[in-house]
């Protein structure tokens, strides 16, 4: 097979958010937080968010060590989350990890993924799922209400 | 040793492709590929001979036990233990350590004793002492390693005092590859009145063991990384040792009799063995090592020096490449370790696969040691005696690749 | 279910002599034959897919942690467990059943509490809790049979108290074949706040198992007793107590963070499956169940009741036989415990394997059962659906013919 | 097969041995006593001797449930036991269990078994030799002095 076919994992849209990642930071004052580990290689995303009253993500970033798919996956899902709601944000994150589990969905829902809407393409890379989902796992559990540890 | 390239034809697996490309199957400390006699074994034992042990009256039953005992013996040879008795079957090494650390562990520490280990375990050989000190209040010590990666002889003899009731550490590092002062450390935790237990995972398929020699009261290594089937391995324990640990799980088997309100033990290792054990496993293990045997353990060892004498100075001097711990082949024991410029390990894996390279990325259960090299994780390479020149060249060629991809065209 | 002789051909071991006689294999409690598809299964697997599972960055390995988690899905709909995540891979059921005594025994059973099971359990469901009792100061009570050998419901509504934490029970006797009623059981576990563990072993290779529908917080089983490979069993446990769980053992796969002084669980089961597990078992086991549900257990079931329905009356019938527990089949889940006259089961054993008959002779691992039958062992014959009438004439025949040496002849 | 070479294993002293056993009592003021189970069957042989001030052994005798082995075995071993030093007990107890587990002793050796001779036909079935061996490793374990537990 050789190398052609990274190509189709690492796109251009890929390795530059991978290289110059977005809203790379800790959150001042967040409200919701969150610190996954990826078992197989180690990494680590931290998430970290800030809700308003009305349930609004007023500011998103991420920190943390991981591999390309990783780092570009946490820095395209901060982009797609700014300004929207806990609730649309959830819907979007739903439908991410339900792709990396090889459920459909339309391709109006997969639009809403913006530009992580490249990391499907990942389904056809199967060991690299996790490291794309570990971000998007991160922000649901970072909202989510269940009283489990807390990082 | 016979005929190189015959015996790659006892491994189904390496004659197989990956990603449309030849194999080189280099994550044998993972786990090993099965020969031919392994997989026959299994097959004729569960088409004719399976059935319970220990309990049967019958024929059948009679020669599964035989089998399964016949087993024990064939280990207990093989890593030339004195007595079948000291030979426990267990799922692998992880649980063989967990068993020690439970029984002889829960048994013995007190609070302020002291546990020592090195820095370069494996998580089955630390997760289970820092969770034993952590419930008896004792204290677990690190032993350091020197630069090179090695365990830190200076450091032991200050670590391992009159307080150390266990010294655990690891025959074979499965990160760096190289070998402890297993002898010299056991002779410190004796000194010291301390127990020492050993974890052999990563020896038992590369060099010969001899646990008496070693000086180890307890020495745990599993089946799938020597040839064997999955879900088998060993934990070899001195007899008076197991025979006075309380046991480890409860059921069929480890009794002598039972009362409404209490229960008496029957003698090591049954003791150890509750329940239906994995019988075929054992039985498949046994054809393993007889394998092995047929080899010669020196020969392996031999075999394995050639390939790494081979593949390290090639690594070392691809640009762009760090290796992590020796420079010396024989202290690379199967396994290299090492990363390749600022390319996240994940990656370079990825990139490896594609070329039907396999290898693992990531922190192998090792974190601690992994951190200590200044990193998360590494790329790991390693080597069986029945990986070849190509499978070296394989990887170095898609080492050369995945740079050029990472580094030329796409970024 | 298949033509019958066509399906005895999926049976390798069948069609062997026992000291050179037709062999009847009537030990299927103590464990199963194994069907060709199974011992296909692991053949193919060691031969082109083995490799270590869910820290792989390559393909093989990808695909063998697919195998096994597939395993886990195709088990939890055999049993109706809501979510795979609720299904732990073992040893067996001894395992499972030690699992659920040294962690959610351990938590949460404090001196003066009670753990209530009955006077018919396999040592396995019988010495964790006795033990545990013991270690937490804590009341172990016996819910006794009726005179059939059937769990007496009034007795457990007398021992099952608001003081009750666990009850643990069997699903169905490994020596009188009789059912227990979990459900009742279970319900009345849960209105006094305790948990109901049980004991799967002899349940699942004979009838539809849903876990919800009995009303189970963990189900224990044995893959070797239901046509899998021997080192592979299960434990579901309903995921919220899972979940509240500490590790059982501790090493690679079950950590999310390692410091050195502490470490961060995985999520279950991943929890609760320390170290490489038995992965080729896994998937022969998934196999095992494939083949269960292309037969159906419903047809399973009705094939085992056949053979009872017509061995269990010409046992009865048997001049000097005493059968112990009901006369009703249908309380026989393929298993029949006997004596005759005052033969003792293990000359009787002997002669029955000269006859090809493999049978079991002893306590069968539930002395406190045993003794209450007034006896000190038993002889058990135990039927599978591969089983057939020839099978059953034989053991009568064969019966006929020892009493004949003992009384007569020799004696 | 067939129950013909049945006979080769209940020889006729053997079934004699087991209906009329010989000491089947518990010595009064034993010196030396042990219960072993066989886990097999769940029997039992209580094996208890009286041991005089030059070691001889003065009484012997067996109680337990167990098959027509085992119990034959037992009543064969206390007419061999009974008048002889402990050293003697113990160098023709080592003979059985060393022909038990397959070593090889001289004739003149296994002539000392007495009766229990007629035993080592047991090793055409293996199942049984756990049976036959049982009160030969209880007399061994009643002499040794392992600290192990006594019952
Ligand atoms: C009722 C029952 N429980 C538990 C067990 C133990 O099963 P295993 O030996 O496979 O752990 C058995 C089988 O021996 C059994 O019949
Ligand atoms: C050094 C070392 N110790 C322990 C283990 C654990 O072995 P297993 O997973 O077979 O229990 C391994 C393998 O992963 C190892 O390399």
């Amino acid at each position: 097979m050789g190398l052609d076919k990274l190509n189709q994992l690492y796109r251009a849209v890929i390795l530059d958010h991978a290289s110059n990642p977005h809203h790379h930071y800790v959150v001042p004052d967040a409200t919701n937080e969150k610190t996954l580990h990826n078992t197989t290689c180690g990494d680590t995303i931290n998430l970290s968010l800030r809700l308003d009253s009305n349930g609004t993500i007023t500011d998103i970033g991420f920190t943390g060590e991981g591999c390309t798919i990783s780092q570009a996956s946490a820095s395209m899902l901060t982009d797609v989350m700014l300004g929207k709601s806990r609730d649309e944000g959830l819907a979007i994150a739903k439908i991410f990890s339900d792709l990396a589990i090889g459920k459909e969905h339309s391709a109006k829902e997969v639009k809403l993924l913006g530009d992580a809407q490249v990391l499907t393409e990942i389904m056809e890379f199967p060991a690299r799922i996790k490291c794309a989902t570990l971000a998007w796992w991160a922000f649901q559990r970072a909202l989510s209400d269940e009283p489990r540890e807390e990082n | 040793m016979p005929n190189l390239e015959q015996l790659r034809q006892d491994f189904p697996e390496l004659h197989q492709s990956m990603n449309d490309e030849r194999l080189a199957y280099l994550d044998n400390a993972a786990t090993s590929l099965k020969p031919v006699a392994v997989i026959k074994r299994l097959t004729t034992f569960y088409q004719h001979e399976n059935a319970n042990v220990h309990r049967g009256t019958y024929q059948l039953s009679f020669n599964a036990t035989k089998q399964y005992e016949r087993a024990r013996e064939i280990i207990c040879h093989f890593i030339s233990a004195r007595d079948s008795h000291e030979i426990v079957f267990t799922r692998g090494t992880t649980e063989g350590l967990n068993l020690v650390a439970s029984t002889y562990g829960e048994q013995n520490i007190q609070p302020g004793d002291e546990i020592v280990i090195t820095i370069a375990e494996h998580h089955s050989n630390l997760i289970p002492w820092q969770q034993l000190a952590l419930r008896k209040r004792a204290i677990l010590k690190y032993i350091n390693l020197t630069s090179n990666g090695e365990v830190d002889l200076d450091d032991a003899k200050r670590k391992i005092t009159a307080k150390t009731k266990i010294v655990a550490v690891t025959h074979v590092s499965n990160v760096l590859g190289n070998v402890s002062p297993v002898k010299e450390l056991a002779e410190l935790a004796h000194k010291n009145g301390a127990i020492i237990v050993v974890d052999g995972a990563q020896a038992v398929c590369h060099i010969p063991v001899d646990v008496q020699a070693l000086g180890a009261d307890f020495y745990a290594f599993s089946g799938h990384k020597m040839l064997g089937p999955t879900g088998i391995g060993v934990l070899y324990g001195k007899k008076v040792l197991l025979e006075q640990m309380s046991p480890y799980q409860f059921g069929g088997e480890m009794i002598e009799d039972v009362q409404l309100e209490n229960s008496e033990w029957a003698q090591v290792p049954q003791k150890f063995e509750a329940g239906t054990p994995n019988i075929a496993g054992a039985v498949g293990l046994a054809t393993a090592v007889e394998y092995l045997e047929r080899l010669g353990m020196e020969k392996v060892q031999a075999r394995d020096e050639e390939l790494m004498a081979y593949l390290l100075p090639r690594l070392v001097s691809t640009s762009g490449v760090k290796v992590y711990g020796s420079t010396d082949p024989k202290q690379h024991i199967g396994v290299i370790s090492f990363n390749i410029n600022a390319l996240h390990p994940h990656d370079v894996a990825t990139a490896l696969d594609m070329e039907g390279v396999a290898v693992r990325a990531g922190h192998h259960c090792a974190e601690p040691l992994v951190h200590s090299l200044g990193v998360n994780s590494t790329v790991r390479a390693s080597l069986a005696f029945y990986n070849n020149f190509a499978d070296c060249d394989q990887l170095i060629k898609a080492i050369e690749e995945t740079k050029e991809f990472f580094n030329g065209g796409a970024r």
